[in-house]
């Protein structure tokens, strides 16, 4: 279908079914029966199997219009597409609705405090008794975790088989009392991430996903979603079109408690957005130094728009498959921040050596300066990029293994 | 990880990177590099006669293919990529441009054609090839004649006609002077970089026809598309060195491994190729914008700052990581080097289109 | 690869180091940084008397330790090390330097004797914390008052007494303010860096005690002297979290290694130790040019340049190297990270003194 | 002995022995005999067993007083040296003191094509037939072979052994059929270096060197003195006594000969010297992006002067054993000529374009821009100084090696 034809078509439809009186609840159900809550999804689940490209004009005619669209940020929407990607009918049909519904929240359970870099070197124990899988071990850098429903659990369900084939994928429901959260601060200050504990937490067998041992296939194809994006906040656009009517309201609040641990993301990018008009007010314009400076992030910051720009396009047009450029870019957003940071420092000179809301824009300078160390660790590390840049990328040879053979054998802290 | 070009501009390209992969192999540069020439004038005479590249981005009616600046950077990458040494980039690129820049007239118009048809090698001549948009050091005398000396000219002794940016009474004009005129004294210089000629030329009242005035959004029209075109041959050097250093990596073995498994030199050439892809970028974006796609003004000196660091930065690791074979004059890594240090000056260095860069910047606000 | 010291200085570096180890250890340090003094009274007390560590650098005719930026140096890179978060910085370095640059007298003179035994705490407040030369912002009113804004005064609400550089009539002067005195505005500030107090002082036609005046010597000596003390405190810092790191890496596992046995991190550690022994011995060379070993006058600016610029790089791979947990407040790295921050723009940032470095050496041309 | 013991009694010995006027031959005759030639070297040989910061008193005063020493530039200190710690009392007598004497030169045959940063993985072939050793291959980077009386020389006389333990030493007459020397250019135009190629080369039995199999052992003590500076050029100081007579054009010619290949390390190394009086003169001293290069490169060649002169007391007071810091003095240098050649190529603008007599220094920038790359290649890359720091300073873990059992199974070029 072309654009032109989807934008009628959705334009139609939103015509005769959007309104802002609605509850936020009541309006879902009408998005969802009526196909549009997530257009790229295949057409025997509600919708209409859609490119990327496409699906993005249906949400462009959206924002036009104000309507509000599917619950989509955060987790949830990595674990809707991974559900979709793996799961049995009966679990599409349970956990797919609630999540475009907003109903579910979900959060992700991948990372240990022994695996971080080595997301596959979990070591969080799964245990079939019966009809159910017993959980434990502890989980780390759970955004969300604290408010959500439902988690992806990553667990090793087999000791003996090599680190890769011992992993299974679990939906694990979290309001149970095996299931213990706790809040982990940041450096600057946040709490986006919590801690989970699982003592004998359970998940009823049919809640494996993709079958035993086959938690590794399933794992990557979530990492994959997640390295495109999926779980961003959506940008803080400035809706087009006057919004009102109670469904907004609803519709910030689901925005507000799912983007609350996302406040300080874009300092942690750098705020390059700001440094042009603070250098301009702190004088550092007069500052040769600085100016070559600025000069560089602005060229780094500017190939790195136009290089995603590129890659994006090729994605929309193409498959869900992993784009090996997508780590260039994330290594790019790295030196970006990095770069970003220095140079608010030179900005700010002695103005630096303070925080809080009297400080530079009302404390959000400060916050970059303790916020872009976390960018070249989360969604995997800077090294972790160079790796695979030169492996896939590039073609340079694997170096040496340590990790194979039975995973009890293997080394680790 | 390329920037989107049409289909038309990615077909143009394959083009032109068989056609220079053919005709003007490695082999030929460098049997190419010591003889009075520096270039094998059968591969340019069918690189213009065959190919029409030097009059690529010279208007249609003059003859030429009438494409646009996102094109001539094409044909500099690619060359950058083979490390061509004719005269491709003093004629088409720098007197071509400037040219284009002039306002139309029987002069212009037929230099541009015979230079477009290949059969007539033109330069720029200018007193300050650091900065293409400064008048400095030649002028125009009350008699009408040229006078002063430009102590760097590319391919001076190449060229059949010098296209000169002089002054004239505080206005930059462009004027001709045909090899042979009289009051013209010609000095080859030695270049660091064997695949750039250099020479000096001193005018001593010598003989020229006036082309026409350049005003000055024209001269920092010329400064900018000549700085796109040279950053597009440094982003094609960059990428074939990176390449052929990668491909080095994989094929030498060292402590029984190939050196490539090292993740030492893994993750320098993934930093590398990072800073490349994003130069390459920027650089894309500078013709495009110059093509009139619309952009920001101080994408040309961007453009120019980010390819000369990851050329150099390209070269520095192409020598390093062949280990002492890198160092020899056998081996090919030096004359991208070379070619490299040489682009790093030329039209000014990195950190003065920083400066530059910053300064448009403010301009706009 | 220390530079020389003597042996007594390596003495007394070992004794500084034992004593801080075990008097201040890291628990101590986190515990009091939310406290209302921000740091522990009694360790203090011990670091003083028992120590004499405030006096370092005092003569001993006014009880202090008589000794020289060597040794200033000594203590300073030792509580970087050990990120002390007690007084010593602000009443010892900074108060007391500026009142030994002061000619003799009984207010100087008393107020360093206090300073030495620790019984008073001072501080030394300047317009503006990023040029010590500069007197700009606080000045003496016809009536002999003290009026103006220090906006950054380090340690402004532990201090007894401020030690006020302001200009009269044009020369910069020495003057003293207790705490107590009318006219004075205090304010507290939320400092980035935890481990360093800001406040804000106002004065209003402040009741001042002069102490005396500074000539351009003494005024350039004395932002030297506190630069490399600076920078003696960030390598201490540097140094610290190299090693921690680097322990950290041989014991955490992943992928079934330790990863500190990944080439890329051996190569990112091997350059910041070769970064920080350079820097280091920059750092030492300029305490001894400053204790009259003769030596040139822009050491002070880039040992302080140096100091930063590898403080700052080893806090980030002290962070990126511990992965997610080098992120959370519970672990350590982030508060020498902030350290680390904080030190940077103190009295002047990384470029500001390469400038300056390049200033000085010019007018000894 | 005290400093000023050793100065009194050499003044003595050269007052009484020293003159201008005998041939170059003749004086060092007299030197060695009179025990002044090598003052580190043990007592048996011809000396003192000084420590070397006694030597270096002994090297000062005949400085002061114009005294020609022994021979010593170029390979044949390392050859010397390596023969006195593992030599037989044959070969000690038979090769040290024509070294001392000048009367051979040595050039030294360890790299070859295929072994580069890996010098144990040496593949020179050689057989041992009755009481000679043949020997097949290729050597590379090879100064002053071209006019070398011997070699010393590592080949693996058995393929079965382990890397390390299958090559032996040998000191190899370089006049022979077998050996034929050909120049290697440089890409800044020198020839310093030559390829050796060696077929069927033959070396008696008796001038193996340490033993058969010993060869590595061997070639660590030659690798160690030449990381201390040994194989150096003497610095080109300013005599600081008149010096006429003819032995001085002999001793300059054998200078001149020796210190050809070297005429471009100090360009190698930068220029530092050069960056001031060269910025002032361009004008390059008004652009603040200028200076602040020119700052870096002025702090980094101050930490490094200071540094290495620290290492070097440390030295001096000491033994001749690696010191592994060494390697940060070697790393900084590479950071500091790359450095410089980029503050020279600032500072030149446009005129880096040129080289030859009539550009910058009379060529001696141009020759820095293009000399530089050498220096973080040659003696030890900056790679493998990475690792030694890595792993010998900072004590980090070595990884998995690929080069272990038997050599003819080591995968290789």
């Amino acid at each position: 279908m072309s654009s032109a034809q989807i934008r009628r078509e959705v334009s139609a439809w939103l015509q005769e079914n959007w309104s802002p009186q609605r509850s936020l609840r009541e309006w879902r159900d009408v998005l969802i029966d009526g196909g549009w809550a997530a257009p790229h999804w295949p057409e025997e689940y509600f919708v209409r199997g859609f490119t990327l490209e496409q699906a993005q004009t249906v949400a462009d005619v959206f924002e036009e219009m104000g309507a509000v669209g599917a619950a989509q940020v955060g987790p949830r929407r990595l674990a809707s597409e991974t559900i979709l990607a793996h799961g049995t009918d009966d679990q599409k049909e349970r956990f797919l609705r609630p999540i475009l519904s907003g109903e579910h929240s979900w959060c992700q359970l991948f990372s240990e405090p022994g695996s971080g870099s080595d997301l596959a070197g979990a070591s969080t124990r799964a245990e079939r008794r019966g009809d159910v899988w017993i959980l434990n071990g502890q989980k780390v850098w759970n955004t969300s975790a604290h408010h959500a429903d439902f988690g992806i659990l990553l667990a090793r369900s087999d000791w003996d088989q090599p680190k890769h084939q011992g992993l299974s994928y679990y939906l694990l429901d979290m309001r149970q009392p095996g299931v213990e959260v706790r809040p982990l601060q940041q450096m600057n200050g946040h709490q986006s991430f919590n801690e989970v504990f699982l003592t004998n937490a359970e998940v009823p067998a049919r809640d494996l996903l993709g079958g035993e041992g086959n938690g590794w296939a399933v794992a990557t194809t979530t990492l994959s979603f997640e390295r495109r994006g999926f779980s961003r906040r959506p940008r803080p656009d400035v809706p087009e079109v006057e919004r009102s009517g109670p469904i907004y309201a609803e519709f910030e609040k689901e925005l507000e408690t799912a983007n609350e641990p996302y406040t300080w993301y874009p300092q942690r990018e750098g705020r390059v957005d700001l440094v042009f008009q603070r250098a301009r007010a702190q004088g550092a314009l007069r500052e040769p130094a600085v100016r070559q400076e600025m000069a560089r992030l602005f060229g780094l910051a500017l190939g790195a728009r136009l290089a995603s720009e590129a890659a994006e396009a090729k994605r929309r047009a193409g498959t869900t498959q992993i784009i090996p450029e997508g780590s260039i870019g994330k290594l790019a957003a790295s030196v970006i921040a990095r770069q970003a940071n220095h140079v608010h420092t030179m900005i700010s000179g002695v103005d630096a050596l303070l925080t809080g809301p009297e400080s530079a824009e009302n404390g959000v300078i400060a916050e970059v300066l303790v916020s872009t160390p976390a960018i070249s660790i989360a969604g995997g590390t800077d090294e972790i990029q160079r790796n695979i840049i030169a492996e896939r990328v590039l073609g340079m040879p694997k170096g040496h293994r340590y990790d194979r053979g039975p995973f009890r054998d293997i080394r680790r802290n | 990880m390329q920037s989107s070009f049409s289909q038309e501009q990615v077909l143009f390209r394959e083009i032109v990177s068989n056609t220079l992969r053919e005709l003007s192999p490695m082999d030929s540069v460098r049997g190419h590099l010591d003889s009075a020439l520096g270039y094998d004038p059968e591969v340019w005479r069918r690189l213009t006669s065959e190919s029409d590249l030097a009059g690529t981005h010279i208007p249609e009616t003059l003859g030429g293919a009438g494409l646009g600046d996102v094109e001539l950077g094409i044909v500099a990458e690619e060359m950058g990529r083979t490390l061509y040494t004719g005269p491709f980039f003093s004629s088409a690129a720098m007197a071509g441009t400037a040219l284009i820049e002039a306002p139309e007239g029987p002069l212009r118009d037929e230099t541009l054609g015979r230079i477009a048809s290949g059969e007539l090698l033109a330069t720029l001549v200018t007193g300050d090839l650091a900065d293409l948009s400064s008048i400095e050091g030649l002028r125009i005398d009350a008699a009408g004649a040229l006078r002063g000396e430009a102590p760097l000219v590319v391919d001076a002794a190449r060229a059949d006609r010098w296209i000169v940016l002089a002054e004239d009474q505080g206005e930059a004009v462009l004027v001709a002077v045909d090899r042979g005129a009289e009051g013209v004294v010609e000095t080859r210089r030695q270049s660091l970089d064997p695949t750039r000629r250099l020479g000096r030329l001193r005018f001593d009242g010598a003989v020229c026809a006036p082309v026409g005035p350049l005003d000055r959004t024209s001269l920092e029209r010329l400064s900018d598309r000549l700085c796109v075109a040279l950053a597009h041959e440094m982003i094609g050097g960059a990428r074939q060195l990176l390449e052929s250093t990668v491909e080095y990596t994989k094929q030498r073995v060292q402590f029984g491994r190939p050196i490539g498994s090292f993740q030492g030199l893994k993750h320098r050439c993934a930093d590398l190729l990072m800073e490349l892809e994003l130069a390459a970028a920027v650089v894309h974006h500078a013709a495009r914008v110059l093509d009139g796609a619309g952009g920001d003004a101080w994408t040309p000196s961007l453009a120019k700052a980010m390819a000369s660091d990851v050329y150099i930065e390209c070269a520095k690791a192409g020598i390093q990581l062949r280990g002492g074979i890198g160092f020899t004059w056998e081996d090919d890594t030096h004359l991208w080097y070379k070619r490299a240090k040489s682009s790093e000056v030329l039209f000014g260095a990195a950190h003065v289109h920083r400066e530059r860069a910053i300064q448009r910047m403010e301009a706009a606000q």
